[in-house]
């Protein structure tokens, strides 16, 4: 026989989330793989159907559980672009405090997972230490530590506590100084290069064979396509932020990237806590009664940049109490089927995980 | 990046010299939608591309019993030119047949199986589109589908059942209820600040 | 008293006799055979080891014999790998087109062999060393392949050339006489380092070591199943014999390394050799078949002998004759594995097979033994002798052959491990669902083998004590044994303690293992996929580029040497051609020309 | 000859020299739980923290292990698809005895969120015994941890046998997988 | 060479494993605090092992048992072996060690033979490709450092490892690692390939192939090979402390070196991620044998030792 079968995931080290990789593999050389998804299917989208507007906010946030906050961002924005409903500035600006923070959040765990498939796990464990900071920041916010439900429709659920801004800062500054570290740990580490560069490559043909958005397309593509840039929702056209590009896209240029963002993402909360004005933060979205209110007929797309690219809800309003329907479109469902099936073969078991995992691919998202 | 209207107003041009119109639809700034015939999907899904709409950001039907029909969604995108697209195509419910659209954008392949999955619209022409993707062993209609009833299969497939008589584990060193008890009146003081009511 | 003579008449006559049987029934001409050789081996056993043999000459004419320690050591050793190979030919020689033959021309190479240590003559013992190519020539391509026989015969003869010539050299160099003692005693001066140099090539044409070792494989890998075992463990040894003449009889005066107080010659030998070692290694660890892998196993422990060899002291000579017996018995029991698993599946090829330990447990732990002495571990055998030649090496203070030594050292162990995994270990496949144990003939050998490896490496006592006879013989000083323990330049090991101490940890692990639970048993297929669902064994046996990192590091310079000869064999077959225009012509004239031509040349070359 | 200074100790059965040897080994087992790292559900998203240093899982003597040969805990971190819980039986069953589950989130329970859903089961133990439910969605890393310490209490006294339960009913769980399940080792395109 | 001697071979190997699970344990803590944690219990190794020896295992045949006892019995004699300073040391005669530097080698390969042939014999393809990453591994670290045992053995003219630490404790001579640097830094370099300490994890290397050749293993079996492990790795530490660090006079100095060693081993591991198989192969072939051919040739040819 000549190839052999080997699996990365559901139930491997390697395969943070449960889907698996099917891997025909010749000596150590992937010959054909595909991903099996389906592990984490939970018929989303026929549930959102069957639930009312106001249930839906507990429910979104787990389509995508290492970052919850682009689902109900998305999902508010969609309503709001059926529903043509102005929401308060203030919230607007809060919205962009949180899913910077929900960005950092699944920055840190997604770099601090380069541990995993190199074996550094000093700097998993000193990712999470500091993704862990931003987890009690949300707590504080929102009363929850990572399902939040706390984008809605109309608004923000609630205004920001008092002092936050204080605990906010400091965990920024923090967070800064340690950046340096990070890059030692990892990307800047010897031996931890040897393994990320020039290997696991994404040109740009393939960026736009798969339609591979986010920090992917720009790597390879060396332009600032973010839809914070192309497409700004909430007030990302009031801040001043910078899109970390390259020209090259290997698995190191990725992760060099990923630690820029977190960068800017400092800096957009800085700004952010610096320009919100004070006032309200939620309007009553739709007619109707206090739970069953309704939203008029109407489509809309919402994008939003999560941190593994585009994400975005397709909703299908028909005037009725709740959704008709909702498509998802994860920000992995690209690389992560169609990617895996026709670029991983080639690579060498030994960066398997590692091409799954600088590639951003996030299970739940894809199954739904 | 800027001229958000006039991105829309050249979609417009472009669209409407490419094919036939059947309701046009503006979202937002940057957003528009068309409705089209099927037969026009493909070509007008062509030109866009050439034009810059180079990225296929979504692929998913709606399912409207009343119509019987389901609608085909098709959502584009031009990263230099930021205007998304939809453009739905309504085929027939009964025999939900469309082209695949996976020679114009090869990253419709999964899309594509997962909608024919979920609604049981074919894609002649994408190899692999019978296959399945993300459930296993499915022995119902098209979970996406309107007139499938999750709560009904639920209830079908995954019944409460008896446990056998002997299953749990009553350990009568274990006061259960007077610790619940307590508890309960334990959380009351909390609640009360202390003061019994 | 036995006669050398009586019995080469004798193997002879019984190769005559078992044709004919074979001719009747093969079952009855393999049982002959067996007992014909166990003859031999009996009454060499008997009568050699305190030089008892008769080698008065009266029936055959212009031959005459002596005994050494030397030629006894040699010719002991592959008399018994023939005796152990000879169990296995009732149950293979159905297979082979020529089967009737077979017997005949295996009796005739053992008589070959036994002439050819016991000669005192050059011209004999080349007459018995063509004796010996000829007949295997003929056993070789029983395995269906005649590149095989044509590649071994090539480089046979051109080592036996090369050894005609340096024959000749040593004529006129000692009075037109053919003895061998006196002829490599009177060699001195440009001469002596002329017949070292033709010697080594004929001693590496026959061990298939480095420059001149691309037959091994080709060969190795064709040849019938019963017939590896001999051509591994035995006929290469042939060329250990003439590299002992060259390296230590004659030994030629070359500059000396003062650092490493060594002869020029000597030490590039000893380079060679390590070639030898390292590219054999590196061959052996990329070879699919597992034939062809042992094949090349065989190249790096010429390297090994080679290198002990071409160190002048007792400790090295004695961990190279060491080698020579370890490698013997461990190579025979690999390749006699190997054998009962073709016979039962019909195929060497490693990706072909799979879990053949639930079917031939007995088989696998031969070979178990045979490649534990084989990678030079402890209690066995290559254990012994790759000390010795470690403490000669370091000694010397041999640093790039040093390398070599422990790179072939550890890369043994890498490449003996891939049949054991890929043919014992791993998935069982179906298609071997039928497959049954050898037959119990086929066994005596296997537990015979096995049983010798181990003893040469808990007592090697005895055997290093006649080592030292030899060693003695050739004018060097032996080495110190006690009855345990050998003594190194800069160590001692004791290698019954070791065996001992290994055997009161497993004891200890035993205890450990049965007095906790018992373990539940499942299928083999029941096996951690992480999760996910397998029905095809196939699917989860990894046998196929089992080192693919590794190999990758040196895929492209792997083929060199095959290109050159690949090179050599074209200009050679353009050359015949050549010769085929100017004499084949259909112009008679011209060919008659060339041919008187050439006659005038050759006998009146020097006068013109 | 007897000796009279020391009463001669009443002989065990051999039943009651298990239960002390069993007894040392649960001493060792509590203190030493490795889970399997197996994320079934989003529950999953708050084991790092619980594991890596903020909560440091570590000082209990617990860790992630890779193979489910060598784990003690079956962590179900969540709901359960159809198809991972047939992923999830071949796996318990093939973890080494004793073998505990422990069940975080709501969804094991009773199917939490997805109660009505087409995919997801409601009641895990209808499958395979569960040891340990953490309640909550999602359950924070401390009441985790709390569950872990329960679970040792269990041991302790002797409560954690779930892994006997499955042995004793082996028909009856059989049964549940498969009605709902149909089979629970599939055969189709991805696994020929 | 009486039962006395056995008894305090086994007493040796039972010190080795009590001595690097404790340290082990201890080690555990030490990274756990670098890595912003209270770490583990420094008895929590132990703890392990009695709880994976307690457990019911599964059996893939006769091989998987076989491997796992000849591994765990190699490792034993191997440790039996093991000299704790000049003078405590199992098997002496008249003033004659037995504990020649190739035992230890070679013995140590047993182990690894049976590991290995325990692990595919449990049919498991990652197991393969540990085992197969496992030896490669070897076959990177052992030849540099046999290089530099050979320019030692030749240097002093000692192949035992008493023999060794008395010539290095003799008055004029340096330890081997000031002795000879190159040699000394080679020699922990490879000790950490031997340790399978991090940039050289290959053949576990979970996220890859989910731990490698104990993909199969549970219960008892992994128990043993826990026990295998800890006991490998008393005997390559202390080889290093004894080739490189002048050995011990006393049992104490022999614990202090030995845990330095280890400490430092282990939190240069903690640092650094794993390289990919053939890289390791390149790195050994690249630097460490060129220093360690260097070494030799300085001491060997030149006679130049600090």
């Amino acid at each position: 026989m000549k190839e052999m079968k080997l699996f990365l995931g559901p139930q491997h080290p390697g395969m943070h989330g449960n889907a698996s990789v099917h891997m025909f593999v010749d000596g150590d050389i992937i010959k054909r793989s595909y991903l099996l998804p389906g592990m984490l299917h939970r018929g989303f989208e026929k549930q959102m159907e069957r639930k009312l507007w106001v249930n839906n906010i507990s429910l979104i946030p787990r389509v995508c559980v290492p970052e919850p906050d682009i689902n109900e961002m998305s999902f508010a924005t969609a309503a709001e672009k059926i529903l043509k409903l102005e929401i308060p500035e203030r919230a607007h600006w809060i919205r962009m405090i949180i899913l910077e923070f929900a960005r950092i959040s699944a920055h840190l765990m997604a770099y601090g997972g380069l541990g995993g498939p190199t074996g550094n796990y000093t700097l998993m464990y000193h990712a999470h230490v500091d993704r862990n900071y931003i987890l009690d920041i949300f707590e504080k916010i929102t009363g929850a530590r990572v399902y939040h439900q706390y984008i809605v429709i109309g608004g923000v659920r609630q205004d920001l506590p008092e002092g936050i801004e204080e605990d906010i800062h400091a965990f920024l500054n923090d967070l800064e100084s340690r950046l340096v570290e990070y890059r030692d740990l990892g990307i800047d580490n010897a031996s931890i290069i040897k393994r990320i560069k020039d290997t696991i490559m994404l040109p740009e043909e393939v960026v736009w064979e798969l339609g591979v958005t986010g920090i992917g397309m720009r790597s390879a593509v060396g332009k600032e396509y973010d839809v914070r840039k192309v497409v700004p929702y909430a007030r990302y056209d009031q801040v001043e932020f910078e899109v970390p590009t390259s020209n090259y896209s290997d698995a190191r240029a990725r992760l060099d990237i990923k630690i820029k963002e977190v960068q800017q993402s400092i800096n957009i909360i800085r700004q952010c806590l610096e320009k919100m004005p004070e006032g309200p933060v939620r309007v009553k979205p739709g007619r109707g009664q206090s739970m069953r209110w309704t939203v008029p007929f109407g489509y809309a797309y919402a994008p939003i940049e999560s941190s593994r690219g585009e994400f975005g809800y397709y909703m299908v309003s028909n005037g009725g109490t709740s959704p008709w329907r909702v498509g998802v479109r994860g920000a992995s469902y690209p690389q992560g089927l169609l990617g895996i099936e026709k670029y991983l073969p080639g690579t060498r078991i030994d960066d398997a995980a590692l091409w799954v995992d600088t590639m951003g691919i996030c299970s739940p998202e894809i199954d739904r | 990046m800027t001229n958000s209207i006039n991105n829309i107003e050249f979609v417009n041009e472009l669209v409407a010299k490419t094919t036939k119109i059947l309701k046009q639809e503006v979202i937002d700034n940057q957003q528009v939608a068309y409705e089209i015939n099927t037969c026009d999907v493909h070509h007008l899904l062509s030109v866009l591309k050439t034009s810059g709409w180079k990225q296929l950001s979504y692929l998913s039907a709606v399912d409207w019993p009343e119509e019987n029909k389901f609608e085909v969604v098709y959502i584009l995108f031009n990263w230099e030119q930021p205007v998304y697209i939809q453009v739905r195509t309504k085929i027939d419910r009964e025999n939900p047949v469309v082209d695949t659209i996976t020679t114009v954008f090869p990253g419709a392949k999964y899309y594509e199986r997962e909608a024919h999955e979920f609604f049981g619209i074919a894609f002649p022409g994408n190899p692999d589109y019978m296959k399945q993707l993300i459930l296993e062993g499915w022995d119902d209609i098209p979970p996406l589908r309107k007139d499938f009833d999750p709560s009904a299969y639920s209830a079908k497939k995954f019944p409460s059942r008896e446990y056998p008589q002997d299953y749990s584990v009553k350990d009568p060193e274990n006061h259960t209820r007077e610790k619940r008890e307590a508890r309960k009146v334990r959380g009351n003081a909390l609640r009360t600040g202390g003061k019994k009511q | 008293m036995a006669s050398i003579e009586l019995l080469i008449l004798f193997l002879v006559g019984a190769g005559l006799i078992a044709y004919l049987l074979t001719k009747v029934n093969t079952f009855l001409g393999s049982i002959f055979t067996i007992f014909a050789v166990m003859f031999v081996f009996v009454s060499l056993a008997a009568y050699g080891f305190n030089m008892n043999m008769d080698t008065v000459v009266n029936y055959l004419p212009g031959i005459s014999f002596s005994q050494t320690y030397l030629g006894f050591y040699f010719a002991i050793i592959i008399v018994f790998v023939y005796l152990m190979v000879s169990f296995f030919h009732p149950y293979y020689l159905n297979e082979y087109k020529y089967k009737d033959s077979y017997n005949l021309l295996f009796l005739l190479s053992l008589a070959g062999i036994l002439g050819a240590f016991y000669t005192d003559n050059f011209l004999n013992l080349f007459f018995f060393f063509e004796l010996i190519i000829w007949t295997t020539m003929f056993l070789i391509p029983q395995g269906k392949s005649r590149e095989a026989a044509v590649s071994y015969f090539g480089f046979s003869v051109a080592g036996s050339v090369a050894m005609l010539i340096g024959i000749f050299v040593i004529f006129q160099n000692n009075g037109n006489s053919f003895d061998i003692a006196t002829g490599l005693a009177a060699l001195n001066g440009t001469n002596a380092i002329f017949v070292f140099i033709l010697f080594l090539i004929a001693a590496f044409a026959k061990l298939g070591s480095f420059p001149l070792h691309i037959w091994l494989p080709i060969a190795h890998g064709n040849a019938p199943h019963p017939f590896s075992p001999v051509l591994s463990g035995a006929l290469v040894k042939l060329g250990a014999f003439i590299g002992v003449l060259a390296l230590i009889r004659i030994a030629p005066a070359t500059g000396l390394f003062v650092a490493m107080d060594l002869p020029i010659g000597q030490y590039v030998v000893a380079l060679l050799g390590s070639a030898s070692i390292v590219f054999g290694t590196l061959m052996a660890i990329k070879e699919d078949d597992a034939k062809k892998l042992l094949a090349y196993s065989s190249m790096s422990h010429g390297g090994y002998i080679l290198v002990a060899f071409s160190i002048l002291n007792g400790l090295a000579f004695a961990g190279g004759f060491y080698h020579i017996l370890a490698h013997a018995l461990a190579s025979a029991g690999a390749f006699m594995a190997i054998a009962a698993v073709a016979r039962a599946t019909g195929t060497t090829k490693m990706k072909e097979l799979g879990g053949m330990i639930h079917k031939m447990p007995i088989t696998y732990l031969a070979y178990l033994v045979a490649i534990i002495s084989m990678a030079g571990i402890p209690p066995m055998g290559g254990f012994i002798s790759k000390w010795l030649i470690f403490q000669a090496v370091i000694n010397k203070g041999m640093v790039f052959v040093g390398i070599a030594v422990f790179f072939g050292s550890v890369g043994s162990f890498l490449y003996v491990f891939r049949p054991l995994a890929a043919l014992f270990l791993g998935q069982e496949f179906r298609e071997y669902k039928g497959v049954k144990e050898a037959p119990i003939l086929m066994l005596i050998p296997t537990f015979i083998i096995m049983g010798l490896n181990v003893y040469t490496g808990v007592f090697p006592a005895g055997i290093l004590e006649f080592i030292n006879k030899i060693i003695v013989e050739l004018g060097y000083t032996g080495i110190t044994v006690s009855t345990y323990a050998i003594n190194g330049s800069n160590g001692i090991l004791n290698p019954a303690l070791i065996s001992l101490v290994f055997a009161i940890g497993v004891a200890i692990a035993f205890v450990i293992f049965i007095v906790l639970k018992k373990s539940r048993k499942v299928d083999l297929m029941d096996t951690y996929t992480a999760a996910n669902f397998v029905h095809d064994e196939h699917l989860l046996h990894y046998s196929v580029d089992f080192y693919a990192p590794l190999e990758r590091l040196y895929e492209k310079q792997s083929s060199w040497m095959k290109k050159f000869y690949t090179a050599l064999a074209e200009k050679v077959k353009e050359l015949g051609k050549l010769g085929k225009y100017l004499f084949m012509s259909k112009n008679v004239a011209t060919t008659l020309f060339w041919i008187v031509a050439i006659i005038i040349f050759l006998l009146w070359g020097e006068v013109l | 000859m007897l000796s009279t200074k020391f009463t001669p100790k009443t002989k065990l059965t051999k039943a009651e020299i298990d239960r002390k040897w069993w007894e040392v080994g649960d001493y060792f087992r509590r203190n030493s739980l490795w889970l399997l790292m197996y994320c079934t559900g989003c529950c999953a998203i708050e084991l790092p923290p619980s594991m890596t240093s903020a909560y440091d899982m570590e000082r209990l003597g617990m860790g992630p292990m890779a193979t489910p040969r060598q784990a003690d805990i079956l962590l179900v971190s969540g709901y359960l698809s159809l198809k991972t819980l047939r992923r999830l039986i071949y796996t318990y069953e093939q973890m080494s005895e004793p073998k505990y589950v422990v069940a975080l989130g709501s969804c094991p329970i009773n199917g939490g969120i997805y109660h009505d859903s087409h995919a997801v089961i409601n009641q895990l133990d209808q499958y395979v015994p569960v040891d340990v439910y953490v309640a909550g969605c999602m359950p924070n890393p401390e009441s985790v941890l709390n569950g872990f310490v329960d679970l040792m209490e269990g041991i302790k006294n002797k409560t954690m046998n779930g892994w006997k339960r499955y042995h004793e009913h082996y028909e009856w769980y059989k049964e549940n997988q498969k009605n709902s399940l149909g089979e629970v080792i599939v055969h189709d395109e991805f696994h020929q | 060479m009486t039962i006395v001697n056995f008894l305090i071979g086994i007493g040796i190997a039972l010190f080795g494993f009590v001595l690097q699970t404790s340290i082990g344990g201890i080690n555990r803590k030490i990274v756990g605090r670098m890595q912003k944690r209270h770490g583990p219990r420094w008895y929590q190794e132990f703890l392990d092992i009695f709880k994976l020896l307690s457990k019911r295992a599964v059996s893939h045949g006769w091989i998987f048992d076989f491997g796992v006892i000849m591994a765990l019995g190699g490792i034993v004699g191997t440790a039996m072996f093991m000299p704790l300073t000049k003078d405590i040391l199992a098997f002496t005669n008249n003033g004659v060690n037995y504990d020649n530097f190739f035992i230890f080698v070679y013995l140590l390969a047993v182990g690894m033979l049976g590991m290995a042939m325990s692990a595919s014999g449990s049919g498991n393809p990652w197991a393969s490709i540990g085992v197969m990453r496992a030896l490669t591994t070897m076959l990177a670290y052992e030849v540099p450092f046999l290089i530099v045992v050979l320019t030692i053995i030749n240097y002093s003219g000692q192949s035992s490892l008493t023999g060794i630490m008395e010539f290095q404790q003799m008055a004029g001579n340096n330890w081997f690692l000031i002795a000879m640097p190159l040699g000394g830094i080679v020699g922990f370099i490879c000790l950490m390939g031997m340790l399978g300490k991090k940039p050289f994890e290959t053949y576990i290397a979970p996220a890859e192939i989910a731990s490698g050749p104990m993909v199969e293993y549970g219960g008892k079996q992994l128990g043993m090979l826990f026990i295998l492990h800890e006991i490998s790795v008393f005997i390559e530490v202390s080889l290093f402390v004894h080739l490189f660090l002048g050995g011990a006079a006393n049992i104490f100095e022999f614990l202090i070196k030995y845990f330095a060693v280890y400490t430092l081993a282990n939190l240069i591991s903690n640092v650094n991620g794993r390289f990919k198989i053939d890289q390791v192969v390149t790195f050994f072939y690249k630097w460490p044998l060129l220093m360690a051919v260097t070494q030799a040739v300085i001491v060997i040819y030149f006679g130049w030792v600090i």
